[in-house]
């Protein structure tokens, strides 16, 4: 699953793309991805918020994720 | 056009007024946001501003959209600048204009406070020996 | 200075962000009056602006005074034209700067309110056919 | 008595300057110069309001008039 990181989730991972192989616990959706992320990289468990944009939008939990989506990790914003 | 949103990497200032300008407008009211030499005492050397630039383009766009249809306005301008930027450095920049200053006022203040909610933007904060992702962590 | 206070021909809206800029302020806030197409829907051909100017300057000196004291501001800008204004003309320019975003909203507007009711300045507005001084009459 | 006019005063009466002469009416405080003045030009009467400003500073009613004061008479400003 290909994934973009940014802010303090590109540090965590280490880089801004990966594309993720979660093996037998491919999430399909928002909610699954999470904990997914959360499952493989602690640190994300530890931010004030995370959330998940698909095709550059806000995405809730229940979004079901289709291969050819544009997968965003958006941790917490801190513009202006 | 009556909004004009823009992530750039350097903010001019003094275009704004005339981009807000218009002749059915009394007021214009603007916010600027700037570099602040210290936060809790520590001195800050830069801010880093990191963006997913079409996911904000799409958000600031639909926070002009809600203040034009929550106040009569005449003009909404929203710009973020992007990349490393000094103390005294213009960061964002949000205004509106209206026939009457209540609803620009009101406008320009929406527009900041959301902007900072909702915007895919993220600031990092470059101390002397470290720096910080800001809000990252309760 | 921590205030910048001006009676003048034209204004210049370019310079007030630097005017407000200070290493310690986070936010800056302005507000720019100018001058409307119409009023209750008749077409204003331009505004004349008059001052009894010794007393308008220690007007808006108490009232940048009264700002700076009310809230924790880095600056104060003041800035009123005179003479004659056309359409989309800037005609007063208000600003504060403070460390952070609401000091200087509400100290923007709080020195655009009461400019208007306490400044030695008055408005003639020259319509095609008649010139009225605005708020003269009940 | 040397007073200046701003505004609508100024149509009111004429002229910017005037030293008026008030004859045996000749007022002693603000609140008699504002009698005099609305006798004089019934015009004042139906101002928004009127104030009077001595040596440049808004003046309250009981405020006595000296002879060598910068008197202005100040109706409702417009400015903004």
């Amino acid at each position: 699953m290909d994934l973009l990181f940014f802010g303090i989730a590109k540090d965590i991972v280490g880089t801004s793309q990966l594309d993720m192989d979660f093996g037998e616990d491919s999430p399909n959706s928002v909610a699954e991805l999470k904990q997914a992320l959360k499952k493989r990289y602690p640190e994300f468990s530890k931010l004030t918020s995370l959330a998940i944009a698909v095709n550059s939008e806000y995405a809730s939990d229940d979004v079901q994720l289709k291969s050819n989506d544009e997968v965003a990790i958006i941790p917490p914003v801190s513009g202006g | 056009m009556n909004k004009i949103i823009e992530i750039v990497q350097d903010l001019d200032t003094n275009k704004v007024y005339q981009e807000l300008s218009h002749p059915s407008s009394g007021g214009i009211c603007v916010f600027v946001g700037s570099v602040r030499e210290f936060t809790n005492n520590e001195q800050v050397m830069a801010l880093e501003f990191e963006t997913y630039e079409t996911m904000a383009l799409k958000e600031m766009d639909k926070l002009a959209d809600t203040a034009l249809e929550k106040w009569k306005l005449n003009k909404v301008v929203i710009k973020h600048a992007v990349g490393k930027k000094e103390v005294q450095d213009a960061v964002v920049i949000v205004g509106a204009s209206s026939a009457h200053r209540s609803e620009c006022f009101e406008a320009c203040r929406f527009l900041i406070d959301t902007l900072k909610e909702t915007v895919p933007i993220w600031k990092k904060e470059l101390f002397k020996n470290k720096s910080v992702w800001v809000s990252a962590h309760p």
